[in-house]
């Protein structure tokens, strides 16, 4: 186990180094990030001269390996857009994204497993169907559909919480709304799914023989064995929620990692990209680390080695 | 040992699947006294778990009750609510699984599971619930029962998984035990213990117990009475010794002809010739027409009743109709 | 009596009551129609390919033509509509309707296509890592967690510099970009199913991996898999208009749910119906498919056959 | 309203608290003046820093450090200073400042601004409150460029002792507001600067959010979480209306919307026919009036109204003929129509996706074959920097320097070259000389004539000027200007 | 402590060793130290040695949880054992790569305990049945068809339950299509983990006795692992008794019963019930008291010392070894009983 950690937790620099090669790639071919930079009427020598000045002008691989040398150091680079240092502008984002994330997690739990539970045990009854209409509901709404209509109904018309902005409590309730529901839908799915097969298995009849209360056969002996499938969509959706909540961030006007990074990729600047990719990955590395070592409590038959 | 605890009555229960409906258990009745060993043997498949399962109302999904009634102290179990049976279950009427492996969650160590049937039925904190269920690890022969007390099942033997079974069904001294085959996973000196448990608690606590197994010695040891079944009916029931002395339905004598034994060296065991019907293809007439050696004309067109002999034993056989007795005993003593 | 001489393995009666298996294609249509959802699902899935294949003759209108005199008419129902634009205008005039009805074709299509290619995808990855484990996992666990890490635009950014939009283009992408879901799920399962006994009983064959993975594991993760395959398809019509707005799908004047959708955001607060329909399209098309999809994996596990029949209760 | 739910710490109110919120579409990039480029960073550094010439509410240059200027020959300009200036340090901003700054500005090639000031050759202290800029040629734009952001005076002493990213992060100008905090994506806060050099400011503190969704920047408006917002699209416009207390604000930009017509050799846009047909097919007043109801100007040339140099025979005009389009065609040789493909951006400028679309419709009703590409900004950017437009691009160019010569300078052969290929003997001349002539009225005039041709020979059809539109709460008053920044201090609250 | 047990090739006919294990051990590691090292561990099996000849029948008994399960898991391979070899047909299976062992899987074929959850709950008996002769090949369509048929008629099922699922079964019918997998290759070595524990005494001589005729007829070897001590004396040539992990007694079956050397089979043999209720004893008197101590380690001494009631000093001190008594009769004990 120990060792299982430690070569898991080794893993993670070779790791990060791919990636970090892969993304020089991407963002090099993905193409000039001079163009972006300068208003639509300027001069290609002008673009000219700023790429000249930035350096864009070198050899892919003399670009490369100033970056690596750099990197080595912990030094991402400068933005070009903003000639800021690029890790500390995504730093200064995390606390943002991962306080919205968390608290999406959090809206998503509340309504999933209930839900999926509820469904599960009245399948193909009226209020299974309600539920997967919900569901589905919460899948299709995009992100900014339910932002805007959430902040009509309960900022605007019913001004219960701020509109936008980050701050109080309060300001986080609607964006969490907003990204939770959506992950809520899948999490509420998959759980009424596996619960379905877990509840007809020989233990449960077991349970039941022992005269355990519904809730206690349902949310332990049940729920504890449906709960892989759940756990990694957790998992994957915490690592959607780092680097992907751009809509939402944006419909909000929330200063999270996600509008950082796609202003980033939009305007090809590079340092910020390699920053803001680095601390996601290095995020949902961890996150996924975890997820197998939950696979691991959840399941004690699983072993690694 | 008189009073009935358990009174079932023409008990039927059906599989309803995709490709039509599997009459499992049909027309089922006997009756458990308080204190009792009843003992169902039977041929694989014949409904033995099946009809143990109706009695908890624990058949699952496509099947289904479909007639009788279990008196359980006086009251119907097939008519009690969810709430009112689930007061029951672990604690009236606590049940031994016949799979060891399947029957015991794979998440939860087994002490978790011993102690949630302790605590859901007695009044006990934690701490009181674990010392209870190590002592019933160390009741049924559990070796180093601190130790399984947290182990997985996936982490045991078959025979280790069974005895937690066993301590889980015995954790609030029901009244009533059934045991779908409690011993057929364990070696033969665990087994003369969990026997031994058995009968202790039988004895202690007035325990009726429905002892549902293969072994022919096992019923030997154990039973007050025994239960033959087949192809989902009851063919004989009758006390044991007399039944050990003189078996009447051919099916009963096959089964004794079929035991081996342990102090004498077989060159070939005698077994019952041709397959069990499977329940939904059962052939007309008398279930064991297929099987049986002395099968008639009327055995094929004819299922015989249930009868209740003088000696208190029941057969359902053509052969000893009242009125054929005579022939029958003939037969018998070919 | 000539009982002693019957043969051991004949059962002559047994056999005459039994059932002779139907034709596959009536047995599968007696099991749908015993689910009603089931049957649900096929009637809108059914519905919605119609729709797709002869959308031309359906749609009252061009879904392209604009009418400058009626910009944003309400849906008929709602004061100020007109049956003529039963589910009213866009802010280019143009029937909603129609435009539903065409563009169709495009969610179908992307949203049904992308979702198996990147299922397929998902699956074998997830399989295999979680079966061989060790070094074979981590490398593509590892690929996984680079694929979340690192946003997808890019690789889309660089697909567009060097392939030329097309639907197909569109359907690869999205499959390439999304299979990390399923690869990490299906792995999940696949940790937990390997343990168990029948595995084992197979490899005590002999049986071959790819046979283990095949008849062994695959169909016991199929139930998860059905339920985040069927809800993806939701996205997938949303993400196709993301993507088609970066230049890599289809361009105006061919529609699709996702494009109406998107482009309707801004009349959200004003002008609800542009966004709402084309968002009703995709729910009513995602729960045929995720009735299908419950019915489906409800025939293909064994034990819970209860629920198609009147026999459970 | 539920007053606390709706204050995130930057709320506005109904009463003159002293405090002001606006709210813009987009964040500033960077707190250093010289190198940004943008109007959303303008509005802060307008207020934070000051510069030597600045853009009064009436759209004429006004001196603001500058106390009296001189040109002594044609490349000679000599500029002096106000007194008593001080920058929010304290220091006090004198000709070196001014060298310094431009000095940078100048010189430094990685800077945004850097194009527009390329031509100043030197900067000379001449004393502390003189200094003398010489210019590489005669530059008739000089004043204007001197008004840019770029010119913004930034603390040379100050910047030498702590450096320049640590002044970067916490910026010192002159201006009537001092830096407070930016929080990235989120908002900018600053106060008033007690020392302003040109009276006390009047606000307690000020604002400046980023709030990229339009909807939301409306609702924080309506809830009063904000006092003035930017951007407001059209389709937001009824909203704004009809709800009570807050108001619609019009104003225009330079901003004019344009396609780019190919007439290199071998495309059938080389034919001045199609290009004409093309123009005459779209019906530019239909556009504005139901897309943008109204609330933008039909144009045929790129010098709007107010900018140095236009044409006001081309403004609020515009040419519509089907029949004449469809004539056309036939007598260019496509009886069949023409295959035209149709680059356009979606999400960059107001209602660009549906003017294209619209546009679209147009032509093909005209009888051309349009292959429309609607590209989001990055890849609509990429193509159009790579000259990736085939026959049309449709594009909305603004004008930095209020000049004329600043628009005009696409349809010189240098510039045109891979774009529209466009080239004209006359233009070339014409702008040449109007670029030396320090007569203004001579200048203006060959402007004017530049864009006659323009309009006539078609490398570019004009479709509008885009407006600006701002929401405003009811107890705010403000008057939007032609270049968009907004100088807080002309903002009244009551 | 570890003593060779040389097996002597049989004078009669049969062929010689089919397979032979040597110091098979198998420790389950229950807790680590801080540097991953073991510090507690399960012996499940320990220092195994036997051989197997071609043809005849193994029976192994033991008290439950003593390492019988592990110790034919680890013949198949389904375990990896800690140490030791297991050679078959004069080739080491442990060495093996994969794919070699999947070739020699066709000959050695595993009956499981458990008979539900060795079942893959998705798949129709039919397909679980056929599973092994479509892996390797030996027969496809029609034919497979019959030899499935055919299979699910020898261990006593009907044909047509071929369509069913495992959970449609009880447990007995259940056990029998694990009996028609394993058999279904013709293999040559089976090993039986308790095959008919699980089934009715009827059955269960139907398929004690077919697997005695498959073995007359196809020359199997077998390896039978049971409770049921009359069922595994009536099929087994020799007979080896496990205690902990280890053997204790290994002889012929008639000396295993008539010459009992150790007091552990001793044991086993007296608490066999017999279907006589009128021999009912009272089994509180019983030979064999207590369990087996589950430490994980034992400790010096013999291994059964807690529990014989013949145990003396030196059996607490010394591990006896197994020694061969009498001819082919082998036991680890001090003091052998006759
Ligand atoms: N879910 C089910 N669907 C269809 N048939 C079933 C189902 N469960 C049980 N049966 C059938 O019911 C019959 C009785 O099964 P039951 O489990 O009671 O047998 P049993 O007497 O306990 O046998 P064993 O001794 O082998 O455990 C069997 O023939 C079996 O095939
Ligand atoms: N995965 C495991 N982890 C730890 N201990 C294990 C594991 N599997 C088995 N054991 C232990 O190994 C020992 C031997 O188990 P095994 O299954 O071989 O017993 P067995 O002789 O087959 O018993 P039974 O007759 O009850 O099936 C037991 O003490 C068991 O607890
Ligand atoms: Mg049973
Ligand atoms: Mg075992």
């Amino acid at each position: 186990m120990r060792k299982y950690l430690i070569r898991r937790l080794l893993q993670i620099i070779p790791v990060l180094f791919i990636i970090t090669f892969v993304v020089f790639v991407l963002v090099y071919k993905a193409g000039d990030p001079v163009a972006l930079m300068l208003p639509e009427d300027a001069s290609e020598s002008d673009r000219a001269a700023m790429r000249e000045a930035l350096g864009l002008n070198e050899p892919f691989l003399v670009q490369y390996f100033s970056f690596v040398g750099d990197l080595v150091k912990g030094d991402f680079g400068t933005s070009f857009r903003s000639n800021q240092e690029a890790l500390p502008l995504v730093l200064e984002r995390l606390p943002a994204t991962l306080e919205l994330a968390a608290a999406s997690m959090i809206v998503a739990i509340i309504l999933a497993i209930p839900l999926g539970i509820y469904s599960a045990r009245k399948q193909n009854t009226l209020t299974d169907l309600f539920i997967t209409g919900g569901s589905v509901l919460g899948k299709a709404m995009p992100n900014f559909w339910l932002g805007i209509i959430l902040i009509l109904l309960f900022a605007v018309n019913v001004q219960m919480f701020p509109v936008s902005g980050r701050g109080s409590l309060m300001h986080l309730v609607l964006p969490a709304i907003t990204l939770g529901t959506g992950i809520a839908a899948e999490m509420t799915r998959l759980i009424r799914s596996s619960m379905l097969e877990i509840f007809n298995q020989d233990y449960i009849r077991t349970a039941k023989s022992k005269g355990v209360s519904n809730s206690v056969l349902v949310y332990k002996h049940a729920f504890r064995n449906s709960l892989i499938p759940v756990v990694t969509i957790m998992g994957l959706q915490i690592s959607h929620l780092v680097s992907g909540a751009l809509i939402t961030e944006t419909v909000f006007a929330w200063p999270g990692v996600g509008q950082l990074l796609i202003q980033a990729v939009n305007g090809r600047d590079m340092a910020v990209v390699q920053a803001a990719v680095f601390v996601i990955a290095l995020l949902v590395i961890i996150v996924n680390l975890l997820t197998d070592l939950a696979y691991r409590l959840l399941d004690p038959r699983i072993h690694y080695s | 040992m008189s009073e009935p605890l358990l009174e079932v009555k023409s008990l039927s229960t059906h599989f309803f699947t995709e490709d039509g409906i599997v009459p499992s258990v049909r027309n089922v009745s006997f009756t458990v006294n308080k204190g009792e060993i009843v003992a169902i043997v039977g041929e694989s498949g014949c409904g033995k778990s099946v009809t143990s399962l109706s009695i908890l109302q624990l058949v699952s999904k496509p099947g289904r009750i479909v007639g009788g009634e279990i008196l359980f102290n006086g009251m119907d179990l097939t008519k009690m609510t969810e709430r009112e049976i689930r007061k029951i279950r672990g604690n009236k009427i606590s049940m031994i699984f016949q799979e060891p492996l399947t029957s015991l969650n794979p998440v939860f160590t087994v002490g978790n599971q011993i102690t949630e049937t302790i605590r859901l039925h007695q009044a006990v904190d934690k701490e009181q619930a674990k010392k209870l269920a190590i002592e019933l690890l160390k009741t049924v022969g559990m070796p180093n029962p601190k130790k399984q007390y947290s182990s997985f099942p996936h982490q045991l033997s078959g025979g280790m998984r069974q005895r937690v079974m066993i301590a889980m069904a015995l954790s609030c001294n029901p009244e009533l035990l059934i045991a779908d085959e409690p011993t057929t996973a364990l070696d033969v000196t665990i087994q003369v213990q969990v026997l031994n448990l058995l009968r202790k608690a039988q004895r202690k606590f007035d325990t009726s117990v429905i002892l549902i197994t293969h072994d022919l010695g096992v019923v030997a040891e154990m039973a007050d009475r025994v239960i033959v079944m087949y192809g989902g009916e009851i063919v004989e029931q009758n006390d044991v010794y007399n039944l050990f002395k003189e078996p009447k339905h051919p099916y009963t004598k096959g089964l004794l002809n079929s035991t081996p034994k342990i102090h004498q060296l077989e060159d070939s065991l005698e077994s019952i010739e041709g397959n069990v019907p499977t329940p939904e293809n059962m052939p007309a007439g008398c279930k064991f027409n297929t099987r049986c050696p002395f099968a008639m004309q009327k055995c094929i067109e004819n299922n015989p009743d249930l009868e209740r002999k003088g000696d208190g034993s029941y057969i359902r056989c053509w052969l000893y109709e009242d009125s054929e007795q005579e022939k029958a005993e003939a037969v018998v003593s070919l | 009596m000539e009982a002693e001489s019957k043969p051991v393995m004949t059962l002559p009666r047994v056999n005459a009551g039994m059932k002779t298996s139907s034709h596959p294609l009536k047995r599968w249509t007696k099991l749908l129609l015993q689910s009603r959802t089931g049957t649900v699902g096929m009637i809108i899935v059914l519905g919605v390919i119609f729709v797709a294949v002869f959308a031309d003759l359906i749609a009252p209108h061009n879904p392209a033509a604009n009418n400058l005199s009626n910009i944003m008419q309400p849906p008929a129902w709602v004061a100020g509509g007109s049956w003529d634009f039963a589910l009213g205008t866009d802010n280019l005039g143009r029937d909603i309707l129609s435009r539903i009805i065409v563009g169709t074709r495009v969610s179908l299509l992307v949203g049904v296509f992308s979702v198996v290619l990147a299922g397929l995808i998902g699956l074998v990855v997830g399989i295999v890592a979680g079966y061989y484990g060790g070094w074979l996992d981590n490398v593509l666990m590892r690929l996984v967690d680079s694929f979340l890490a690192i946003p997808s635009i890019l690789f889309i950014l660089v697909f567009l510099s060097v392939f030329e939009p097309s639907i197909t283009l569109l359907i690869v992408v999205i499959g390439l970009t999304n299979w990390v879901t399923y690869a990490r799920v299906v792995r999940g399962e696949v940790l937990s199913i390997k343990e168990r006994e029948y595995v084992k009983a197979s490899k005590s064959i002999g049986t071959s991996h790819r046979t283990i993975m095949l008849r062994h594991i695959l169909p016991n993760i199929v139930s998860s898999f059905i339920v985040i395959s069927a809800l993806s398809v939701a996205t997938t019509i949303i993400l196709e208009a993301s993507l088609s707005f970066l230049g890599l799908g289809i361009q105006p004047p061919d529609v699709s749910w996702g494009a109406m959708l998107t482009d309707g955001r801004n009349y959200l607060a004003t002008n609800w119906w542009v966004a709402t329909f084309p968002g009703v399209a995709i729910v009513i098309t995602v729960l045929g498919i995720i009735f299908l999809g419950d019915w489906l994996r409800d025939v293909l596990d064994p034990r819970a056959q209860v629920s198609r029949k009147g026999g459970g209760k | 309203s539920d007053k606390e739910a709706s204050t995130g710490g930057t709320s506005g109110s109904d009463s003159n608290d002293g405090t002001l919120v606006i709210a813009q579409a987009s964040d500033v990039t960077t707190m250093d003046p010289q190198n940004s480029l943008s109007t959303t960073g303008d509005r802060v550094f307008r207020n934070m820093f000051s510069r030597l010439f600045y853009w009064d509410e009436n759209m004429e240059l006004q001196p603001e450090v500058a106390e009296s200027y001189e040109q002594t020959d044609d490349t000679t300009w000599h500029f002096k200073l106000k007194e008593g200036i001080t920058f929010h340090n304290g220091d006090p901003l004198t000709a070196e400042d001014v060298k310094y700054s431009l000095e940078r500005v100048m010189t430094d090639d990685t800077l945004k601004e850097f194009p527009y000031f390329k031509q100043l050759k030197q900067v000379n202290v001449l004393d502390e409150h003189n200094v003398e800029i010489i210019t590489d040629g005669p530059m008739p734009t000089m004043l204007n460029v001197l008004a840019k952001s770029g010119a913004d005076i930034i603390p040379k002493q100050h910047i030498e002792e702590v450096g320049m990213d640590e002044f970067i992060k916490n910026p010192i100008g002159s201006g009537p507001y001092k830096y407070v905090e930016w929080v990235r994506d989120d908002r900018v806060v600053m106060e008033p600067y007690e020392d302003y050099f040109n009276g006390t400011p009047k606000w307690k503190k000020v604002t400046v959010r980023a709030i990229p969704e339009s909807s939301t920047r409306v609702g924080e408006l309506i809830t009063g979480g904000v006092d003035v917002i930017t951007d407001v699209p059209p389709n937001e416009w009824a909203r704004l209306d009809s709800e009570t207390g807050v108001e619609l604000v019009k104003g225009e930009t330079t901003r004019v919307n344009l396609l780019m017509v190919r007439t290199t050799e071998g495309t059938v846009t080389a034919d001045p026919k199609v290009r004409e047909a093309i123009d005459l097919a779209i019906d530019e007043q239909a556009i504005v009036d139901s897309l943008f109801q109204g609330n933008a100007v039909p144009v045929r040339t790129r010098v709007p109204k107010g900018v140095f140099g236009a044409n006001p025979d081309l403004y609020d005009t515009n040419v519509y003929d089907l029949d004449r389009a469809k004539k056309l065609l036939e007598e260019a040789g496509h009886p069949d129509g023409v295959d035209l493909t149709f680059t356009a951006s979606k999400g960059r400028y107001p209602l660009d996706g549906e003017v294209a679309e619209l546009i679209t419709a147009m032509l093909t009703e005209a009888g051309f074959n349009v292959n429309l590409k609607l590209l989001e900004t990055s890849a609509f950017i990429e193509d159009y920097n790579a000259n990736k437009n085939e026959e049309l691009i449709m594009i909305g160019l603004a004008d930095g320097l209020l000049d004329a010569s600043y628009s005009l300078v696409h349809y010189t052969k240098e510039r045109a070259a891979g774009q529209t290929d466009y080239f004209n003997e006359e233009v070339e001349n014409l702008y040449k000389e109007a670029g030396r002539n320090l007569n203004d009225g001579e200048r203006a005039k060959q402007y004017e004539r530049i864009q006659e041709i323009v309009a006539e020979e078609r490398p570019h059809i004009f479709l509008f000027q885009q407006g600006a539109n701002y929401g405003i709460r009811d107890n705010v008053q403000f008057t939007p200007n032609l270049n968009e920044v907004i100088f807080f201090d002309d903002m009244d609250k009551k | 402590m570890n003593m060779p047990v040389e097996v002597k090739e049989t004078p009669e006919g049969k062929t010689g060793h089919l397979l032979k294990i040597e110091g098979l051990k198998k420790h389950y590691v229950l807790s680590t130290n801080l540097m991953g090292k073991p510090v507690k561990s399960l012996k499940a099996v320990d220092e195994v040695t036997l051989t197997i000849r071609e043809g005849e029948t193994l029976g192994i008994v033991g008290e439950s949880g003593c390492g019988k399960s592990t110790l034919g898991n680890m013949i198949t391979r389904l375990i990896e054992p800690t140490g030791g070899k297991v050679v078959f047909e004069n080739r080491d299976l442990l060495s093996m790569s994969e794919k070699e062992m999947r070739n020699v899987r066709k000959d050695i074929q595993m009956i499981f305990q458990d008979p539900f959850s060795s079942l893959n709950p998705r798949m129709r008996v039919f397909d679980i049945i056929a599973e092994p002769l479509r892996t390797h090949g030996v027969a496809t369509g029609e034919s497979l068809k019959k030899r499935v048929e055919e299979l699910l008629e020898i261990v006593g099922l009907n044909r047509s339950q071929g369509k069913r699922f495992p959970h449609e079964f009880s447990g007995g019918q259940r056990q029998r299509i694990g009996i028609a997998r394993a058999i279904a290759l013709h293999p040559k070595l089976v090993v039986c983990d308790e095959p008919v524990s699980a089934l009715d005494v009827s059955i269960q001589a139907q398929i004690l006795n077919l697997l005695i005729k498959l073995q007359k007829e196809l020359n199997l070897t077998y390896i039978f692992i049971g409770h049921g001590i009359p069922a595994v004396k009536y099929i087994s040539d020799r007979i080896a008794v496990m205690y902990m992990g280890e053997i204790v007694e290994m002889a012929s079956k008639e000396n295993l019963f008539k010459a009992t050397k150790h007091p552990y089979t001793q044991g086993l043999i007296d608490s066999v019930p017999i279907p006589d209720p009128l021999l009912r004893r009272d089994r509180e008197e019983l030979l064999i008291k207590g369990e087996v101590s589950g430490e994980s380690d034992p400790g010096e001494g013999c291994r059964f010392y807690p529990r014989c009631p013949f145990g003396t000093e030196m059996c607490r001190i010394e591990k006896p070894s197994l020694r061969e008594h009498a001819p082919d009769h082998f036991a680890a004990c001090h003091y052998p009983l006759s």
